[in-house]
């Protein structure tokens, strides 16, 4: 257990958390770690809010729990952060990942959130601009695996590449990736 | 569907079968119903009802029970066609008064689209996928209205939301039927027919303009059109509007477009024929 | 007696029913929402189109006349802009820019 | 209190329908239950009762017309067999979790394959986890009076479950045997008016019957339906104490026979039990200290008193008429070792599973498992765990 | 031998399925076993499998149909969940008693009412007499190897009997986990052909199957039916060897875990076994002599088995994620209850009822569990028999 | 049923409902079939058939299998008509090539002549006696044969054992029938309808000649008459051939043969229309 | 168990061995006896060899097994004695009853029977000449309790009235009656 | 194998299955009838009429030529006698009278 990691990914239905919770686990798993991700099981719809979870270990995972105290969070819609306690259960020294233009600094003020490290990153803007949609799940996962530092980012492109291209073009492809990397280096701590 | 309550002037009492619709309006602690709702099983929206319908007329027969009510099903193309086809059938036979609506979306969407006896030939399903070798469903879609018309009840009828007026004049006729009626209701779906939800209206109204969905009733047992498009266009035209049926428009699939037309272009010569 | 995600078993009413019809109008779902629909009063001309399609029954209709938009349910689905009549067009979908007005 | 009368079981329990006059019927014809509907039907063809009868195309709808009829507040019944119980399996989970208090009549049956008309207990033993109560008739006196009670039982406000009464096919549905009616009037007054608690038709406060429930209440719905088992038994006793004032006949969860001095014993369910009486007598003329336990109430299963009335025996056996293919003996074995499990003085155990698909078990079978028992007493340890009566090597 | 990679539980199980290629799949959609059947008609339209697949109207026919199928000498599988299942339990047992070795997913969920998609073992523990072998799975890698044995366990000359795969829904069957795949044909050289024994395709035998069966023969059926689950143990043990010399990975009836030296033991089935294993070594990092016993199999019941493992045992704790209501206790219990009544020495047993409707069981809660576990065992007696987890009061 | 059989030139595989054909023709450890026979359950002939089909083709594509085989299901009316509709209406649906052969006597004979949904109106079963109150059954017989040519299948016929030469005939045309195929056989059963058995001939013939049961086939959509009465008989000539009908004779049931036969002429006048 | 009679009928489908084994059970009821009746469990099919069964005792019938070893034996159709071994389990001193022309002595001789006290009746031809079809039922319960010496044939005649009034025409009874009585008097013992 | 009551469950062949096919025909089912059919060979014109319609498959043909009835199995319905044409009248039903020559 000491090694593992905990994620807990909140977004909207539509925009892709599960596939980045799916994504950030194979990643961990093609640099030869143990993996689990799955979403909040419940009926999925347009809109609604609904979380995913991903979990990495240096050795095999056996629990199937749920997800309670992650270490990590990302939020990938910040209208989330009005409705659902994204802290929950989150340890003081986790980390917190939100897609939104504001700083940290100043997030933590309007939403009063004591410890744990804060990060933001403007994902919805990066896919628009990159992407050319409002799907900030790609860009999240530069953000989060720098912010967490669980990754490298490479392991996480080669991983996104090989399984993208199952499904879509090349172009959409470089576009995911290129999110991905101007995530990575926008991502703002305090 | 709320525009068929909204139909209603007596109060009514609701089965629904299992599907998006049930699933979408309630979910324990919050119903979105506003009248008596009774969800039971998937196949057997019909059973129910007639249960409930026949505990009316016994409380009615008692007298303990004065008010008038009338009796709705709700049930998907998949609880209506498939799995529970024949609890329909056999509520249709004793004669129950209630009124069974489908909302046809030509599909399994609560599950995830799949595909049901009502899905149209050549739709890409997620369990008649347009794969290498198959080119999305390979059977022609069950017609169930008039299956539902070979049942010699007393009103039968089919209609689109794309026509409110229709939509509302059949459901206000089949409560006013004395037996079982039963409403055929195309149901646009955005996410199985792959197509943005603001369209929905657009393409309930194609599929009728291609005659692929045309409006009609059977009043006792008298076909009546009661809508003709003015002009018949190609079913092309609704096809496109749609991604499960993109991959028609590729390879050498256009053949299977063609069968479709042509599945199309004899059903409604029929309907001509019987309605005249 | 209302239920909360806290009620126990001890409470609850009987065989899994709900005893409050339409409940889940407290259930609010506006915030599901990505495009947000405005209605010009000006143009509209009552004819109850958007009403009569809204999926979620969230156009406001008083003594047949449209008086607002339920954003508390409405879940942008754009249906009431498309179904209004085009020579009309009163109602416009707006994108939300919830993340602007951040508290 | 009427005058001893005959008529075959199934005629026994269309009688107390028609007395019990529920507001709606809904079933379909299965051998051997099929005089049941048949003499049901042609009480309301002659306006012998006020009931309304759904001649469903299937038992899935039979069930799912009950739930209907039920969830709109009225008084309904049934009756089904085997296939026909198996078929409607689905909604007899849903008719209990809603708390419908509708009852049953189920003339047991084998479940295909080989489709087999006669009696055992797979139907009523496969859906033994679905929630309904559970009560075994001996005889047509009892299925009569068994089916004036179930409505009662069901029908109790700490109850509001679904009631089966279930009797031997044929050997109990086809027989004409003597018994004792009591007057409409008694029954219908003993019955009372039925009082649902929510009603479809009740058009001024709309429910929801049946909303998707996930893991965030489900399980607090299902908590609180355990709860009503305990109730149940009460309730089943106490309905049997105010039938007996009124018939002179008695009803608990179960029945003893010489048990009070016997040091073996043996434990079954239906119309086997009258046999295994004679052969308890028998057994008892030969020095045998035995007596039966016939268990009326299976669901809910009365497992502290098991313990109570068998703890202090030397040996059991348990006579199964139905199998739990790849467990390790039949179901009411299984239920009644587990429960004994707890017990502080434990009797030796011995299964014997019998009568499957209608196989005669006679006065000799019983008495030879009384012999065994006694030899599994002596040798102080069971032998052979299960063994089966008349099956041909 | 392959290279981890990572699936969702259900994936896995269409991945195993497309390697095994059977002659026909008959299927019908439902949470949360849909994945199945989609990924799996994927592989029908893209050619990747020469399987027939039908699609079924309802679950009932899609049973019937593999019935059909497997009568005609076909290698047929299916998958299901919950009330799909419970639509098809009448066919279940035909399946079995005509001794058909169809193999299915069962994707465990909840039965209605009221309507919930998540995971409990009602459904599977419902048909706990139908006749099917039952192998419980705790995790996407066992989906996969399960589903590969069983077919070879259905179809072994000495068993012929269909098998269910049973996984938890969601929680094994829509997560991503890392697994290791055979290679393709590494399985089917494992599965090797089908040879029926006899088919309704064979024209020149024409066989009858499914006949009339009366009280002179219905019984005798029975009894030969009854006699292939001792067998069926023993090519559970056998097969569990061929493919762990294949694949390195160990299976038989259960999986005991640090239960050589303990003193406590729990025992439960499917996906929680791996949250328990995680308490089990906290626990034992706080001195608790605890360990686990996982069930595999629990049709056909390893109950000799479990006397020799648990017999010596101070406590035991069972955990149910099923209700058998009006029962004294789960499903599970009495079943393990009932076996070990025969052991010489017996633990103290309590049941714990856990995540019905998929209510999350955690590593404190199996914690908890222990804890108690080990006062009842100084305590020396059980003071509650069934408590349940996680439910608020 | 042997006269189906008959009519075959390359064997058959047979599935069976429960139901007296069933019953009478097997006990173990006896069989009458002498081709390969399976009898699963009540509602589900169609559907155990179509695994079998299936599985044919299954081995036929692995060329496991070269000989030709076609498909034969049995169902009485209750298991066709009532509890069986379903699985038969999606076998339909999926094209499996079969012959789906409901012998239709009306009522649930092997359970003792309880009404099914092709009892005809007025006629007494035990499940909807004659009483004091109610006159036999309500309601009109469910057309099933009408309902399956709803379903757009190659081949659905109706015929008779009285005409020996209409049923061959339709049955050799429906096992040449690439896809799914149904034939309703009216099959007068002495002990239900009470008459005495050798009369069966002449009371199967009397249904047709009273137009209450036409000969038709439906092929490819096209219907066609397969025999025309020379003269029209009244209904009231084959009630009162049976005993089942005898109360109709008495009090004042005579309106209820009227309604009868005014659904008769109905229907007959439908089916000259379609026909023509 | 002492005072308890088993009676055994056998006939053909449409015989009313069933009938007849329900009226002796209830006539015996009339006169205060506990009783129980029923037919041989199987599908009843016209013409098909079938049995019913009659307990008669004086305390209540407890017991719910087959009949094995009837004290009394009645035959409707003598065509059963070539292929249905009727004596089966029928003790020495048991009493066999058979519809036929013959005489008790050259049916013995004809089918070797030892021991039993064997009558016979020509109860088709009764029946024939009474009730005018040849259904043997009602004169067979006739010449069994003048055989068995099981009931006074006015108890049965009482009851045979009450119980076919509720369903037939007052004449048919009364042939009914009249079969009865002809064969209470015309059966022949050895 | 052949299957008689005595048989025991080890020896049925497994899945409750009959694997001799169409043996019902050592089941005698004669013994049931009540009236026996007659044919009168001189009247016979071989139409088959009743062969077709025999629900026992009890009029034996050979060549398209009725050789006989098989009396172990004819039940005696007497549907061959009705369906043989009027004119004709070949077969006559005799009432059974096993009563006369018992052994
Ligand atoms: C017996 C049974 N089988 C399968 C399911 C799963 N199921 C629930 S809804 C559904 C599909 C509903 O399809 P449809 O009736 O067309 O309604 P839609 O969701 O498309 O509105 C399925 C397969 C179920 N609940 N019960
Ligand atoms: C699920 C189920 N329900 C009921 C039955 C009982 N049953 C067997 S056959 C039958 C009636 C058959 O009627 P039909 O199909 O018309 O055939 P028939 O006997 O008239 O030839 C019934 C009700 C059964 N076997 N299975
Ligand atoms: S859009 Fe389609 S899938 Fe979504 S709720 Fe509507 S019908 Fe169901
Ligand atoms: S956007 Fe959709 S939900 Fe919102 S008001 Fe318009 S139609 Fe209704
Ligand atoms: S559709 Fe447009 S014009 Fe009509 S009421 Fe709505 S907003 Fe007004
Ligand atoms: S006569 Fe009627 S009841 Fe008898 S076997 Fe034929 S169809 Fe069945
Ligand atoms: S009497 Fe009947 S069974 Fe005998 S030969 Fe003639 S038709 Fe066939
Ligand atoms: S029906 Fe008459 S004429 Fe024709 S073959 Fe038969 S016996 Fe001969
Ligand atoms: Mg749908
Ligand atoms: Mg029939």
């Amino acid at each position: 257990m000491s090694k593992m990691i905990e994620v807990r990914w909140h977004g909207r239905g539509g925009q892709g958390a599960k596939t980045a919770a799916y994504l950030l686990a194979e990643s961990a798993m093609q640099e030869g770690k143990y993996i689990q991700a799955f979403p909040e099981y419940g009926p999925e719809r347009m809109g609604a809010p609904m979380m995913a979870f991903t979990r990495i270990s240096d050795t095999p995972i056996r629990i199937h729990c749920h997800v309670k105290t992650p270490q990590v969070v990302a939020v990938l819609d910040p209208t989330l952060l009005e409705t659902v306690d994204i802290l929950d259960g989150v340890p003081k020294d986790g980390t917190v990942v939100v897609n939104t233009g504001e700083s940290p600094d100043s997030l933590r003020r309007s939403l009063s959130i004591s410890g744990r490290r804060l990060f933001t990153v403007p994902a919805t803007q990066i896919a628009l601009e990159t992407i050319g949609k409002p799907i900030p799940n790609t860009p999240m996962i530069g953000a989060m695996i720098k912010a967490s530092g669980l990754l490298n980012i490479e392991a996480v492109i080669t991983n996104t590449r090989k399984s993208f291209e199952k499904k879509f073009s090349g172009l959409v492809v470089e576009k995911n990736i290129q999110a991905i990397r101007r995530a990575y280096e926008e991502v703002k701590s305090e | 569907m709320r525009q068929v309550l909204l139909a209603a002037d007596t109060p009514v009492v609701v089965a629904n079968a299992t599907g998006c619709l049930e699933v979408a309006t309630t979910i324990f602690p919050y119903t979105a119903w506003r009248c008596p709702f009774i969800h039971c099983a998937f196949e057997n929206a019909a059973s129910t009802l007639s249960g409930v319908e026949t505990a009316y007329r016994a409380l009615k027969k008692k007298g303990k029970i004065s008010q008038d009510i009338r009796f709705i099903a709700f049930g998907g193309d998949g609880g209506t066609y498939d799995i529970g086809l024949q609890a329909l059938s056999g509520a249709c036979e004793r004669g129950h008064r209630m009124l069974y609506v489908c909302y046809d979306n030509q599909a399994y969407m609560n599950t995830g689209i799949q595909r049901s006896s009502a899905t149209p030939l050549g739709a890409a399903t997620t369990t008649c996928p347009a794969g290498k070798l198959l080119p999305g469903k390979s059977q022609n879609r069950k017609d169930l209205t008039e299956i539902m018309a070979a049942h010699h009840i007393p009103y039968v009828a089919q209609t689109s939301p794309g026509r409110w007026n229709d939509l509302v004049s059949k459901t206000q006729t089949a409560l006013r039927t004395e037996g079982p009626s039963f409403m055929n209701v195309l149901s646009p779906c955005p996410r199985g027919w792959r197509f943005p939800p603001n369209e929905t209206i657009k393409i309930a109204q194609l599929a009728v303009d291609t005659c692929l969905w045309p409006l009609y009733e059977v009043v006792e047992g008298k076909w009546r059109l009661t809508y003709r498009p003015k002009q018949k266009l190609p079913v092309e035209e609704w096809l496109k509007t749609q991604g499960r049926f993109a991959h028609l428009f590729k390879g050498d699939n256009q053949q299977v477009i063609e069968q479709l037309q042509a599945e199309v272009d004899r059903r409604w010569e029929e309907l001509l024929e019987k309605s005249s | 007696m209302k239920i909360t995600p806290d009620t126990g078993w001890k409470k609850l009413p009987q065989g899994g029913v709900i005893l409050e019809a339409g409940n889940a109008e407290q259930y609010i779902t506006g915030s599901w929402r990505t495009f947000r629909p405005i209605r010009d009063e000006q143009k509209c001309t009552n004819c109850l189109l958007c009403w009569i399609h809204c999926p979620d029954s969230s156009i406001i209709v008083e003594n047949a006349k449209i008086v607002g938009i339920d954003y508390d349910h409405c879940k942008g689905c754009g249906i009431c802009a498309e179904v209004c009549p085009p020579r009309i067009k009163a109602i416009t979908m707006v994108e939300e820019r919830k993340t602007d007005d951040l508290k | 209190m009427g005058k001893l009368i005959s008529m075959e079981g199934n005629q026994a329990a269309a009688e107390a329908m028609r007395q019990i006059n529920p507001d709606v019927v809904a079933a379909y014809p299965i051998t051997p239950q099929t005089e049941v509907v048949q003499t049901f039907a042609q009480f309301v063809a002659d306006g012998r009762v006020d009931t309304e009868f759904i001649t469903v195309e299937s038992e899935h709808s039979a069930m799912s017309a009950c739930v209907g009829a039920a969830a709109a507040g009225t008084r309904v019944m049934t009756a089904t067999s085997a296939n026909g119980m198996a078929l409607m399996w689905e909604i007899l989970y849903i008719a209990a979790s809603t708390r419908l208090p509708i009852v049953m009549a189920l003339v047991n049956r084998a479940l295909s394959a080989n489709i087999n008309i006669h009696c055992d207990h797979s139907d009523s033993m496969g859906a033994r986890d679905a929630g309904w109560i559970q009560l075994y008739c001996e005889n047509s006196q009892e299925v009569y009076d068994t089916l004036i009670q179930a409505v009662r039982i069901a029908e109790h406000p700490q109850v509001r479950l679904p009631v089966m009464v279930c009797y031997d096919g044929f050997i109990i549905s086809h027989a004409v045997e003597c018994l004792k009616l009591l007057e409409d009037k008694e029954v219908q007054e003993f019955v009372g008016e039925f009082k649902p608690v929510n009603s479809l038709l009740d058009i001024a406060h709309p429910h929801t019957f049946g909303p998707l429930d996930l893991y965030d209440f489900y399980f607090e719905h299902k908590r609180q339906q355990i709860e009503a088992y305990g109730p149940a038994k009460q309730v089943i006793v106490e309905i049997g104490k105010q039938f007996s004032a009124l018939s002179g006949r008695e009803y608990g969860l179960f029945e003893g026979y010489r048990l009070q001095d016997a040091r073996l014993a043996i434990v079954l369910l239906g119309s086997a039990a009258g046999t295994a009486k004679e052969a308890v007598d028998r057994l008892r003329a030969d020095g045998l200290p035995i007596g039966l336990l016939k268990l009326r109430a299976f669901r809910p299963f009365p497992s502290e008193e098991l313990i109570q009335l068998l703890g202090g025996f030397e040996a059991v056996a348990v006579l199964d008429r139905a199998v739990s293919f790849g467990a390790t003996a039949g179901p009411l074995f299984t239920e009644i070792s587990s429960a004994l499990f707890r017990a502080d003085r434990r009797p030796l155990l011995v299964n014997y599973i019998y009568g499957l698909g209608g196989r005669d078990i006679d006065i000799e079978d019983i008495q030879k498992v009384g012999e065994e028992l006694e030899r599994t007493a002596e040798r102080g340890k069971t032998e052979q765990l299960v063994d089966y009566v008349s099956v041909r090597e």
